[in-house]
């Protein structure tokens, strides 16, 4: 599964994207949030607050109790600020 | 004739303008959102989702598009470090009558703010922050729905 | 700041664009009205009440940015005689946010429809005709109030 | 008292601008255009439905049953058409 982070999130696990093979357990977004915190001190920190965190599964924005599914790429981030 | 572009080069505000003035078109509203220099920032940072952002706007575009049965769009979002005074967002409605352009450009710049995977860093100084999203934009955007 | 222009030049749009930009401003919102070719229509004159035009423009800017805090209004009429695609009218507001750049730009294009002595005449073909009031014009400049 | 007049009045008139002294009687602005119907058939032609005029004194929009007061400068036109 492709991970990508954006803003602060990237910037506390260190990187922009990497390739991860969560375990049959981790059914949700929720689920993968909890999973990723266990992974480094870095993604610890960033997964510390999930309120704070936004998802999109293959491009599209989920909630975080969206099923994962087969999904190809998931991304994490802080709620969206452009315009 | 829908017109999307996530770009880090300035916007070229004459040719965008230009760009969506349709033949028919009676009425042509647009929005420019700038970098504000208030707060003491020195620099602003754009980031995206690339992909996903160009995605997010065509869709708000063609949306908009169907709704208010417009003549063109134009959607253009600079990424990347900004300073003061350089533009940040550039959207253009035409259509028939003011009113379907005025609204539809106000719904696109509500819901761009909510619905497009952009994210901004703000420098003071030596500091850099990331803007929190605020509760007043998504009130915006609800009103729409 | 504002700028009120009547004029039988064509206007100048990324000129009165880049002048209504205030430092400062976080938004601009901005709106053009411009010759429509259906029906049959091959040239439009414009007529105006030279003196109270632009008292009644001056008014509105003044009242528009009063009333949302604004930092510049552009308003520019064209007179005279123009062709289908040409700029009628160029309004231009610029505020510290978006709601009020918006909201005001709105305002101004409504109420100059039904307050600034304006008349337009269309050509089809040999054939002039006076433009006739809208009822829904009326009806847009009355929800400002 | 200086007249002005716009669009299809002034057309229906012949001028844009003529200079009249009317009589005492003429007090409002609807007086007014009662008593130019009677000055010349162009007259009386872009007088002929007052409904469908409109006014301003010395450059300020009013009702046709406004008095005229001490007005230097009276308009009539047609409901205006601008933007």
């Amino acid at each position: 599964m492709q991970l990508l982070y954006f803003a602060w999130v990237r910037e506390r696990i260190g990187t922009g994207a990497e390739t991860l093979d969560p375990p049959q357990a981790v059914r949700t977004v929720a689920d993968l949030i909890d999973w990723l915190g266990g992974l480094s001190p870095g993604h610890a920190e960033a997964m510390r607050e999930p309120a704070k965190l936004r998802a999109a599964i293959d491009q599209a924005f989920v909630p975080l109790d969206a099923e994962l599914g087969h999904a190809k790429e998931v991304a994490l981030f802080p709620p969206v600020t452009g315009g | 004739m829908i017109n999307v572009s996530v770009q880090p080069a300035p916007i070229d505000l004459p040719a965008e303008l230009a760009a969506v003035e349709i033949k028919g078109a009676g009425g042509i509203a647009s929005f420019i959102g700038t970098v504000r220099g208030d707060g003491g920032v020195t620099e602003l940072t754009l980031e995206h989702y690339p992909g996903m952002t160009e995605g997010a706007l065509i869709g708000l575009a063609e949306e908009a598009f169907a709704r208010w049965g417009l003549l063109g769009v134009t959607i253009v979002h600079r990424v990347g470090a900004m300073v003061p005074g350089d533009h940040i967002v550039f959207i253009a409605t035409a259509a028939p009558h003011r009113k379907e352009a005025l609204e539809s450009c106000a719904y696109l710049i509500d819901r761009l703010k909510t619905d497009a995977p952009f994210w901004k860093q703000e420098k003071r100084g030596g500091e850099a922050a990331w803007v929190e999203a605020k509760a007043s934009d998504g009130a915006a955007a609800e009103r729409w729905t």
